[in-house]
């Protein structure tokens, strides 16, 4: 478990993270999203004491880190692995020796060594490239290296930093399988950074959304989408639903156009076939989109609603008593 | 080339080389260890302390502003004390080390400045102790440019030990300029010229090729 | 003093220093192979300055040198508390006046420019010859260790007086009216001594000597040095490769 | 317009980019996508030739570049903008002289730059920050910099290598919508590399895949999402259409799941609703995905059908009909 | 400290002051240029030539492997016929200048090295010259770089003045060598080599602030 208490990293004159509060218990993703300069990653420095809050607490598992002497830090980062956006792996090193580092760091012997690395090698699909430099590898052959690196002393806390805003679309898809997995297998609790929206909605239980060094608003990831607090997640969270209709379709359409927010239990049950059954109204489906978030559908979907008006009006009505989220667009009746 | 002079010359070419020798790996066992010191006592590194900082900076910078000559002069109480005698190409040594510690040791700090900062911040991150990062992290990563400003040390030095003919140290630099210089027999000069610049040419070009082959990223 | 590490009298293994020029050429050329014949070992160890070869030997890195005279090395015994001692004169470059715009001392006009050497044996002695022409005045007797400008009461004829490296000098005559030049580096820039405006009429304190350690004159390797200098063999050299030099008493 | 003719780009053993010939006609927004390696970034300087082809020629508006002299490769360069990942902002001078420098480039007069800066730095929302340095800008400011300079001399073609990779959602979003912008508006010709599929969805009116530094498939926007033609295509299209249920969903269903994809005017026309009037089924959409890409509705569905195996089967015959695109899921009737 | 002693002090200041004013000078003057030659001639630059860079690396590596006594020597005729006289301050600021110029443009060539390849990319694509490239990206861009170069080459131009009394240049480290070891005279050593120390670190001081003063990353 980590708490953050009353953090503060104030620089000279930049207020960095100011005054943060978290709790991200065990085996949880959590996730933390913002603007550049936020101070999304002062404050997950400040979680491995890679930078020293100026005030307040870190504790993880009940231990206060900031209260440790240097050594005792040191000991802690064990239990802490890291990923970088840009890898930071040891260009000098071959893979084999890369993850190895990490276990010489924690004073393993060589044959414990020998043993683990093939077996995080194994893990992270990169069995046949012990003996590659860094130079060698695709970019997400290199976040691998930095996953097992990261995974080789067991830790119980992952700290990643952007670590797929630079990779492909499949590569990145293949990277957040195996940070899920990790999490499930291990229940390693996993804090992220990150700018891709995708990456919170795939596997993201929790989300703190950062401004000007405060969190402003923690919230789970479903509900982030589906109810977002603040301005700023709102946002961030329409950059994903962004369900514009083209001004054509909107001009040819005849019935009214309303939007419909599908939540929980609400998505899961055949709404709009009942509707479609029990009134004299055509649905057609124009815009939408359901996303699956922690396995809990989201479901927004743009209808027009075609019929007399009243029976529209009914509709309606049954609607948002099933669902408790409509939105109308356009009435054109 | 007459075969007196062809001696003189394998003389030279061996006091060159035992005063090079001498200082340049006086220069590394203490520069290395001097420039990873600049290095993590910097601001942001493991071992920050503005203190110490300050101190080998102005050491580092008296040392380096005093002209070598001059140095030489200086220094001669020292040599005495150590190698037992003020004469000699070993003597010549003492302060040629003295003159290359500073220099080795900003170019290291250099090299060092250049690793990506990430790198240790990884390695930081994993709780790996000072000296493992120093061990498997700073040398390493930076063994490409350690070698390019080893060459660059080696070929100041040898340089400067022209002047060791001061204190009776002998070498090609003195060969030159006791016959350039002191007797006019430009032929002479020419040929040691000659070879210096060969030589020069030649630690260069073995030092860059021992760079590049150090270098994997 | 220092110890000499080998106080028996069978010592065959020995280091001579020398500045380079004339003298580290007799000893190599002449002496050395003179003590060679003897049995000796030598080692002719060569310097570019006038205070280290006095301090190689006084702490026993070397065990006789030639380059300096009688005036410095009690200079430098005084300042540095040192037991040096002479063994000999040797045949000596002369200091003269060059000049390759003027024939004559006489010539000399104001504001015209000299240059001389900047080690103060060299200055000092061009510097009494200058107070001996009547160009400048010296504050009375001057140090020969220490001589410099600064001992000028009088510039005369208000002469820009520039000190350089002895080994300069010639170098530079194409850009003064008056060149000092030290007899050795005259005759290795190919100026012949005659050519001299005036040759130094060598004085016997401006001989140049060779020193030991006071407690090596005894010694046999001081005696057979001596005798290599006193031999017949040398004097031959000398008249063959030192011809204008300044002879000292044995070879007159 | 650019057209690439069997380019090739050979370093000392490496082929980064193999006999590509590509034609992107004027006002087009043409997107690349591929691994890292594949030799996007490498054909993409290859059409203003920073980078010279080892063999074929690259002509805008029908000028063969490869056969001009570097003085005139300079002058054709005025005419294409470029718009840098890391932005590539020079340090040492203002916002308004990175802008001039580009105009200084093409000789313009001081007078003409003291009147264009401005207009651009209105263009991009930056006239308050003319005189900062781009150390005091974010990322996004910094990015409009950028663009603000690739087209100060009103260049007709503007190249984009990863332009909004290491920005936020908001921040990609602005920039993606001025891109567009400036392509309706002045017609510019964009090239733009992405891994980002939302990018390529949001604004890219045709998309090249680059594997191996081969051009694989040259496809319109939509038709990649709709129908990728090869295997790569399909594993990127993938990342955004990731239509997985939980497995906890598909355990508890009782009815026939079929995804369905609706292309053009499939989507537009109710049919879902009329396969509910028609068939005495219950239809239930379990998840789905419609996206507008290029204006042309894409939608894929997970739908439930429940009722009797008979009416089950015809509803599907009528939906393929339809359609023409529908895949059984699983059948548990 | 007497008043002629500090007369004497005063003239070789003022004397190294003029040497370095000329050496510094062109040095800056010459330096630049040829840094910036070195620099767009090597591989993947605009005007990329490895001919060119094979001779002026061989240039410099030749200048820089003789000794300056040597070098002195050897440019004598080339001082006559610049400065119309082989001795004096100027004449010796010749042989610094000669010196200085390649030691300046390697590191001028080191801090061009050090900008972000990118923004030269990126002023290439605008279509900029070569000529507007090297004024409004790689001197602005390398300024701080620059101004940290020249601190170096002053400093080791200072040093290498030292030897400048071999020619009648005079000066400072003249000065010490003369009256300071051949006279014995201790205590003008002492003030001297604390003086030079002293101006050393003003150097330093300025250099450093003009350096930070003009990076604006
Ligand atoms: N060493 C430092 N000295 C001074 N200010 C700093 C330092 N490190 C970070 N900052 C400032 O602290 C603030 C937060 O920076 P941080 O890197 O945490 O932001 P971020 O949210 O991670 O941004 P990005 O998305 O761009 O990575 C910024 O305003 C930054 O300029
Ligand atoms: N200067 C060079 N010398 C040698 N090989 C190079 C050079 N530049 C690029 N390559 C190689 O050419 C290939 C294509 O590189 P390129 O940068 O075009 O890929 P990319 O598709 O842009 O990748 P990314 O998504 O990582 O930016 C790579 O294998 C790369 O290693
Ligand atoms: N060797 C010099 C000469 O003959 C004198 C040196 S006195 C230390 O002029
Ligand atoms: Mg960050
Ligand atoms: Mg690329």
């Amino acid at each position: 478990m980590i708490e953050l208490v009353n953090v503060t990293k104030t620089y000279e004159n930049v207020t960095a993270v100011d005054n943060v509060n978290l709790t991200i218990p065990k085996g949880e993703i959590f996730g933390i999203i913002g603007y550049s300069g936020a101070g999304k990653s002062t404050l997950l420095r400040c979680i491995n004491l890679l930078e020293k809050p100026t005030e307040g607490q870190v504790l993880i598992n009940h231990t206060d880190l900031t209260a440790l002497s240097k050594l005792e830090v040191r000991k802690e980062r064990l239990k802490i692995g890291m990923i970088f956006q840009h890898f930071h792996l040891i260009s000098s090193a071959k893979v084999y020796d890369n993850i190895a580092f990490s276990m010489l760091a924690a004073g393993k012997t060589k044959d414990e060594i020998k043993e683990r690395v093939p077996e995080l090698l194994e893990m992270v699909g990169l069995s046949d490239r012990a003996d590659h430099f860094p130079a060698q590898l695709s970019g997400g052959q290199k976040q691998r290296v930095g996953i097992a690196r990261a995974l080789a002393n067991d830790p119980t806390v992952l700290l990643c930093d952007e670590a797929t805003s630079a990779l492909d679309p499949n590569t990145t898809a293949s990277i957040l399988k195996l940070l899920k997995e990790i999490n499930e297998r291990l229940g390693i609790t996993i804090v992220l950074i990150t700018h891709e929206m995708e990456v919170v909605q795939q596997i993201c239980h929790r989300v703190a959304v950062m401004e000007d060094g405060k969190v402003i608003e923690v919230n789970e990831a479903y509900e982030l989408f589906a109810d977002p607090q603040t301005p700023l997640a709102k946002q961030f969270v329409q950059t994903v639903h962004s369900l514009t209709l083209p001004d054509r379709l909107l001009a040819a359409r005849t019935g009214s156009i309303v939007q419909i927010t599908f939540r929980g239990h609400s998505a899961e049950d055949s709404i709009i076939s009942e509707t479609i059954n029990r009134f004299k109204v055509i649905v057609n489906i124009l815009h939408g989109q359901i996303n699956y978030i922690q396995d809990r559908p989201l479901g927004i979907l743009i209808v027009e609603i075609k019929g007399d008006a009243p029976e529209i009006k009914r509709a309606i009505e049954y609607i948002i008593n099933r669902t408790n989220h409509l939105e109308v667009i356009a009435n054109v009746s | 080339m007459s075969p007196e002079l062809f001696n003189e010359f394998g003389i030279a070419f061996l006091e060159t080389a035992w005063m090079l020798a001498i200082s340049v790996t006086f220069s590394v066992l203490i520069g290395v260890p001097l420039g990873i010191g600049l290095f993590v006592t910097s601001e942001g590194m493991f071992w920050q302390s503005q203190v110490l900082q300050n101190i080998s900076g102005t050491i580092i910078n008296i040392i380096r502003s005093i002209p070598f000559v001059i140095l030489l002069v200086v220094l001669l109480p020292l040599t005495k004390l150590i190698v037992g005698t003020s004469m000699g190409p070993t003597a010549a040594s003492l302060s040629l080390t003295v003159a290359g510690i500073p220099f080795y040791a900003r170019l290291v700090e250099n090299s060092l400045r250049e690793i990506d900062k990430g790198v240790i911040e990884a390695a930081e991150s994993c709780g790996a102790s000072p000296w493992l990062i120093i061990r498997k992290v700073l040398l390493p990563e930076s063994k490409s440019g350690l070698i390019g400003g080893l060459t660059v040390t080696v070929i100041s030095l040898l340089s400067y030990s022209a002047m060791a003919g001061m204190v009776g140290g002998g070498g090609i630099g003195d060969l030159a300029i006791r016959f350039g210089y002191y007797r006019y027999q430009n032929e002479v000069m020419a040929i040691t010229v000659v070879f210096l610049i060969f030589l020069v040419q030649l630690i260069q070009f073995l030092g860059d090729r021992a760079a590049n082959a150090a270098d994997k990223r | 003093a220092c110890t000499s590490s080998e106080a028996s009298g069978d010592k065959k293994e020995l280091k001579i220093g020398a500045t380079s020029g004339p003298y580290a050429d007799q000893l190599r050329e002449s002496i050395i192979p003179l003590l060679e014949k003897d049995g000796y070992t030598v080692k002719l160890v060569e310097f570019n300055d006038y205070i280290q070869p006095n301090r190689a030997l006084d702490e026993g890195s070397i065990d006789a040198n030639v380059f300096q005279t009688s005036v410095y090395l009690e200079a430098f015994n005084k300042e540095h508390n040192t037991n040096l001692a002479i063994g000999d004169a040797v045949p000596t470059a002369p200091i003269g006046l060059y000049s390759e715009k003027h024939k004559d001392v006489s010539d000399v006009k104001e504001g015209m420019k000299l240059i001389l050497s900047n080690d103060p044996v060299s200055m000092a002695r061009a510097l009494q010859m200058l107070d001996r022409f009547g160009w400048i005045t010296l504050a009375g007797e001057i140090d020969q260790s220490r001589a410099s400008e600064n001992d000028i009461v009088e510039n005369k004829y208000n002469l820009e007086i520039i000190a350089m490296d002895g080994a300069q000098l010639p170098r530079s005559l194409g850009d003064t009216d008056f060149a000092f030049i030290n007899g050795n580096f005259a005759l290795a820039s190919g100026l012949n001594l005659e050519d001299a405006v005036l040759l130094e009429d060598t004085p016997p304190e401006f001989m140049n000597n060779i020193a030991f350690r006071e407690d090596d004159l005894e010694e046999s390797f001081a005696e057979a040095i001596l005798n290599a200098y006193h031999s017949e063999a040398f004097l031959q050299y000398t008249n063959e490769q030192n011809a204008g030099f300044t002879k000292p008493d044995y070879q007159k």
